[in-house]
């Protein structure tokens, strides 16, 4: 069995990580003994009776009315509630069942709360977790896209063009469309000519799509960087190197500000000059725009750290919050988790 | 040279850097005071400009991946459209970003404006795959690309979209964005196409700079990262709240900005130890030769 | 000849977009183009998935090294697939109640949803989330005031992560008011607003003018790597 | 994209976009045409290219695999389309040198098209049994399942050269700092500004912007192609006077309506 989990053998190293999970699963499970535990989910059962009119124009019109109503069809949806509410709602009728925990949604998350130290233990070097985790999510993906390219797209911008009545009656009860459409074959033949790659005499029919999707695309973006990237950049760079102020007094720094985004922006071109050595007049400027390149990467990497670090706040956050309950900045439960676990060390230590 | 420092180290150091005041934050509840700069401060004022009722175009143009630095920024503006009884008018040109829009509306429309109507006050209209070639299409015809909301409903029979066909028809549109498409992309196809129209952005920090070259000019304001979010927290704070305690919901990029600091400190003592160790190094060789 | 006529394909479909914003009667054209790109994008994924199916069942059969992540890969595979084309656990649409396939397949409390709130989003989420330590181990080994170039690259990253904090609030909040530019947090925006825009601009115009070559190239059949190359 | 109230035949207001365009192409087209007839340009030295060749051939001789990524977007994007030219003159010399190329994507249609180059490339360097269909394989759509896929393998497969030429985003620094992990020598090229800095940082080469769009005309060393970057310069050249044109005027224009103004000497931060 090992070959199946192992890509290169190391005995070593597998200990190293078997140690590892288990002394975090231990340290989870001391976390789960102590106050009001963790990693619970929480839900509430919504049902809503929905009864029909006919429009003006004809068409069925569903509108929310009291349950029981005669006629009415009942929709039952399963919602999220926090811990909070079903501490109240315990609280007020015990043994109540309006809302409950939910087993699955709280494999789920435990699920999720492995995943992600599953990916974060990938920092420390790859091992079986992570590539449970690479192997799952490759494909989940995958078939992901898969799913919502048919719902999102076929369905409604192809199916639904060269079939109608069949889409209206099956899974789109509110589609505008009423007759067939055969411009809808055009992309349905070249989805065909690249699909019939994968019989093998297709292999030759199946560049024309490509060829199709390559040109179109080169026109279309063609067009869009000149008009917004050269004619209206340019547009923008075109300002006066001797600023005023709104009072009519001259404003050095503006001007200063003004001189240098000209010179700038002249020099950082001059860089991208391929067929002219980088010597003399056009050497110097590009090596001072090096310089202007240097700072805008700078402050590009300067602002990415920012969204990063966020990032791996929400994951901690996540963590600590969601899953193990240490703390609750939005107030979803009625203990105060951090305040339990000093309650319980302080007893353990009493005991001790 | 960086053989001398095992990389792991320095996960670790992030690791704390980044978990401990997210305990601190969450144990004493504080956070760290903004103030706003001007293209946060142009995002709020644009939106304050607009008369009661105006329709607003915002598009959710991201997904789980950068909702840590960018459903603050939808949480916050939603609420001030709200407040301000403007009508957003919400699309999606990412797959998951309706359900991240759903999030938004719940939490903020359902939770504290609930008199506010779908289809009459606010309306999702969806996702809509195509990517730039949507923005294309609104630019002459929304209706082709938005024909439903997100309910089913035929937008003919939504009295927030009477007299809305195309994206010129409405007077300031929002892009949160985590990329492509996303801000640069609304810059191109609709704010260069419709120079009436007002453009603010909500962006990740990876976006910021590029996006920058479009502000003030094609872009009116812009909320640049978790920073820009926290900022335009504060300001909405500020006009809604006054001295009464923000509610949790709407403190969430102000509660990040710890963990920021932090990281960014360190990341900032990394630089310099690596210099240190360079030149001591190099004046080292120096010597020797 | 089947090279020529995807070159005349080519060639055609660009022309078409390339007329379209100047003749009004054209404006359909690319908004019906574009509609077909995403429908044959869409129906890619099949053979993406094909391509997936076969690499894996191959590992699968072969039992090398680690071939049961093969199978953990198929299995996920196809039970996404199952759970979101059949629309596992998804109830009606209030809109049409009684059609049992209207409703969506990511509503909250199907299976499709379950899989996207339990594993996707915490995988992706996570691997975006670990970039934060790639970053430091990057900053710390890449910056490196070797020279005036490498100096400016740092200095900037440098006045960028304090003037974006309260560190830079605490740090040069004290400089008097007619200094208040070197404040950290305004010589940030500073950065932004002047040579942050004049690289990005000069940067945004050379990419389109390569844009526009590459387009060239690819209408007039210069650079066909795509289709196979010279051959 | 406004229709106009009277649908005419040229729409008005893009004149100034129809006469950029045509003067941009023009440029290009022109400088091609000359290229043809002999009129040869020489290309400045760029870093990143020249160094593809070492690169392949040091994963030669270590024994160890060489990872090329077209980025992650599809073939509707300029960058995968460079990405995938570049791929072919990589694809060529691992094919002389015999070297293993594995071209992980993320789309099915640069699948397509990244075999298609790369037996191409393999037929050319006559050595057409080296190229394997399944060394260019589609992973998923998903940025970070595929970026999941990237890190682990590079972890395993331990490339001794790495290849990021296309578009990227957040993955692009999870890319370069693992194959940095592993000691590959790394060159990426992008347009994609944002991450720029994260390849300059943890890679060997860069190629940036436009450098890499002129990629695969320097690569290919045919007159014509590169006749196309003396027309991207003369193009650069227009734009830069045109610039300079537009800002005098802005800057005399200034002074023109209220010439009066004393210059002061405040300082307005």
């Amino acid at each position: 069995m090992s070959d199946a989990i192992m890509n290169e053998a190391s005995p070593q190293q597998g200990k190293w990580w078997i140690g590892l999970f288990l002394a975090i699963a231990v340290l989870v499970a001391i976390r789960a003994s102590i106050g009001e535990g963790m990693g619970r989910a929480y839900v509430q059962t919504d049902s809503t009776s929905y009864s029909s009119a006919t429009g003006d124009d004809g068409r069925v019109m569903w509108t929310a009315v009291a349950d029981g109503t005669a006629g009415s069809v009942t929709i039952e949806r399963v919602l999220f509630a926090s811990a909070g509410e079903y501490r109240a709602a315990e609280a007020a009728t015990p043994g109540q069942q309006a809302i409950r925990i939910s087993w699955d949604r709280t494999l789920g998350l435990w699920l999720a709360a492995f995943f992600t130290l599953a990916i974060f233990s990938f920092l420390m070097g790859d091992n079986p977790a992570y590539k449970f985790t690479e192997s799952i999510v490759i494909g989940v993906s995958a078939g992901y896209w898969m799913v919502v390219g048919f719902w999102a797209m076929l369905v409604p911008k192809l199916v639904a063009q060269l079939a109608p009545s069949m889409v209206k009656a099956w899974c789109m009860p509110n589609l505008d469309v009423s007759a067939f459409n055969p411009v809808a074959l055009i992309p349905l033949g070249l989805g065909i000519m690249l699909l019939s790659q994968l019989t093998p005499l297709g292999r030759h029919i199946g560049r024309w799509p490509l060829a199709f999707v390559i040109g179109t695309f080169a026109g279309l973006k063609m067009i869009s960087h000149v008009e917004s990237d050269i004619i209206e950049q340019a547009r923008a760079t075109m300002i006066p190197l001797v600023a005023f102020g709104d009072d009519g007094s001259f404003a050095p720094w503006d001007s200063v500000r003004n001189i240098l985004i000209v010179g700038g922006v002249l020099c950082t071109l001059a860089y991208f000059v391929f067929s002219v050595e980088h010597k003399g007049a056009v050497g110097r400027a590009a090596r001072v725009g090096v310089w202007f390149l240097m700072i805008t990467f700078g402050s590009a990497f300067g602002f990415t750290v920012m969204g990063r670090i966020a990032l791996l706040a929400a994951r901690f956050e996540f963590l600590f919050i969601d899953w193990l309950w240490l703390i609750d900045p939005k107030g979803q439960r009625m203990v105060a988790t951090v305040s339990a676990i000093a309650g319980s060390c302080s007893a353990i230590l009493n005991a001790i | 040279m960086s053989g001398t420092l095992d990389r792991r180290w320095i996960y670790l150091g992030m690791m704390l850097a980044v978990a401990l005041p997210i305990l601190w934050n969450g144990v004493t509840g504080k956070t760290f005071p903004e103030s706003p700069t001007p293209p946060s401060q142009a995002c709020f004022d644009a939106i304050e400009a607009l008369p009661e009722g105006s329709r607003v175009l915002m598009s959710f143009d991201y997904d789980p991946a950068s909702e840590g630095e960018l459903s603050p920024m939808a949480t916050s503006l939603m609420r001030h459209l709200m407040h301000k009884r403007l009508k957003p008018v919400v699309i999606a040109l990412w797959p998951l970003g309706p359900t991240k829009a759903e999030e938004t509306i719940a939490n903020v429309i359902k939770g504290d404006f609930p008199d506010r109507v779908s289809g009459k006050d606010f309306v999702n209209l969806g996702f809509q795959t195509g990517g730039e070639g949507v923005l294309k299409v609104i630019g002459t015809d929304f209706r082709k690309q938005f024909p439903l909301d997100r309910s089913g409903t035929p937008v003919d029979r939504l009295p927030i979209m009477e007299g809305i066909t195309k994206v010129g028809d409405f007077p300031l549109v929002i892009t949160i964005s985590a990329g492509y498409p996303g801000g640069k992309e609304w810059v191109q196809y609709v704010s260069s196409a419709n120079p009436g129209l007002v453009l603010l952005a909500g962006v990740t920090g990876v976006q910021a700079s590029q996006i920058y070259s479009y502000y003030p000019g094609q872009l009116r304001g812009m909320l640049a990262a978790i920073k820009g979010a926290a900022e335009y927290e504060a300001l909405v704070s500020a006009a809604i709240d006054g001295d009464r305690v923000t509610p949790p919901l709407y403190t969430e990029a102000r509660r990040r900005m710890a963990p920021q600091l932090f990281g960014h400190l360190l990341l900032i003592a990394l630089i310099i130890i690596g210099n240190a160790v360079y030149f001591s190094q190099r004046g080292r060789k120096a010597v020797a030769q | 000849m089947s090279r020529s006529i995807a070159l005349l394909i080519c060639l055609l479909g660009g022309l078409t977009m390339l007329v379209s914003p100047f003749l009004p009667m054209a404006t359909e054209w690319s908004n019906e183009v574009t509609d077909w790109f995403n429908i044959l994008a869409a129906m890619a994924f099949v053979l993406g998935g094909g391509s997936l199916l076969k690499v894996q069942l191959m590992r699968l059969s072969a039992r090398g090294p680690g071939w049961g992540y093969s199978a953990v890969t198929l299995l996920a595979f196809i039970v996404t697939l199952w759970v979101g084309l059949g629309k596992v656990g998804v109830v009606a649409d209030p809109s049409a109640p009684t059609v049992a396939w209207s409703g969506k397949p990511d509503d909250e409390g199907s299976a499709f949803w379950w899989i996207y709130l339990y594993v996707m989003t915490p995988i992706t989420s996570t691997l975006f989330a670990v970039l934060a330590f790639y970053v430091a181990s990057a900053a710390f080994r890449a910056f490196r005031a070797k020279n005036l170039e490498a100096t400016l690259l740092l200095g900037t990253a440098f006045v960028i992560l304090l003037g974006r904090t309260f560190a830079g609030v605490v740090l040069t909040g004290w400089l008097p008011d007619w200094a208040s530019g070197l404040r950290l947090e305004n010589l940030a925006v500073t950065i932004m607003d002047v040579f942050n825009t004049a690289g990005n601009r000069a940067i945004i115009i050379g990419i389109a003018l390569g844009v526009a070559a590459t387009g060239i190239r690819l209408l007039i059949g210069l650079d066909r790597s795509y289709l196979g190359g010279d051959a | 994209m406004v229709l106009g109230a009277d649908a005419s035949f040229l729409n008005p207001d893009k004149l100034l976009l129809l006469v950029v365009l045509v003067a941009t192409c023009a440029c290009i087209i022109a400088s091609m045409v000359l290229a043809r007839a002999g009129r040869v340009p020489k290309i400045r030295r760029i870093a990143g290219l020249e160094a593809v060749e070492e690169a392949v051939g040091r994963a030669t001789e270590m024994g160890r695999p060489i990872l090329f990524v077209p980025g992650i977007q599809d073939m509707d994007n300029p960058m995968t389309v460079a990405g995938i030219t570049v791929l072919s003159r990589v694809a060529g010399t691992a094919a002389q040198y015999d070297a293993t190329l594995d071209v992980p994507v993320s789309r099915s249609l640069v699948m397509q098209a990244a075999r298609e180059s790369v037996q191409a490339a393999a037929l050319q360097a006559g050595q057409p049994d080296w190229f394997d269909p399944e060394r260019v394989r589609y992973i998923t759509d998903e940025q970070f399942g595929y970026a999941a896929y990237a890190a682990g393998a590079m972890a395993r497969d331990k490339p001794a050269a790495c290849f990021y030429m296309g578009c990227f985003f957040a993955e692009s620094l999870i890319l370069a700092e693992n194959g940095n992990a592993v000691g590959a020598i790394q060159i990426a090229g992008t347009a994609e500004t944002a991450q720029l800095p994260f390849f300059v940082a943890s890679c060997d080469y860069t190629l940036i912007g436009e450098e890499f769009f002129a990629a695969s005309a320097y690569l290919s060393g045919a007159p014509d192609q590169l006749g196309t970057l003396r027309g991207q310069d003369i193009a650069k050249a227009l734009i830069a006077l045109v610039l300079v044109g537009g800002v005098v005027m802005a800057t005399v224009k200034v002074f023109t309506p209220k010439s009066d103004r004393a210059p002061t000497a405040e300082m307005a931060p």
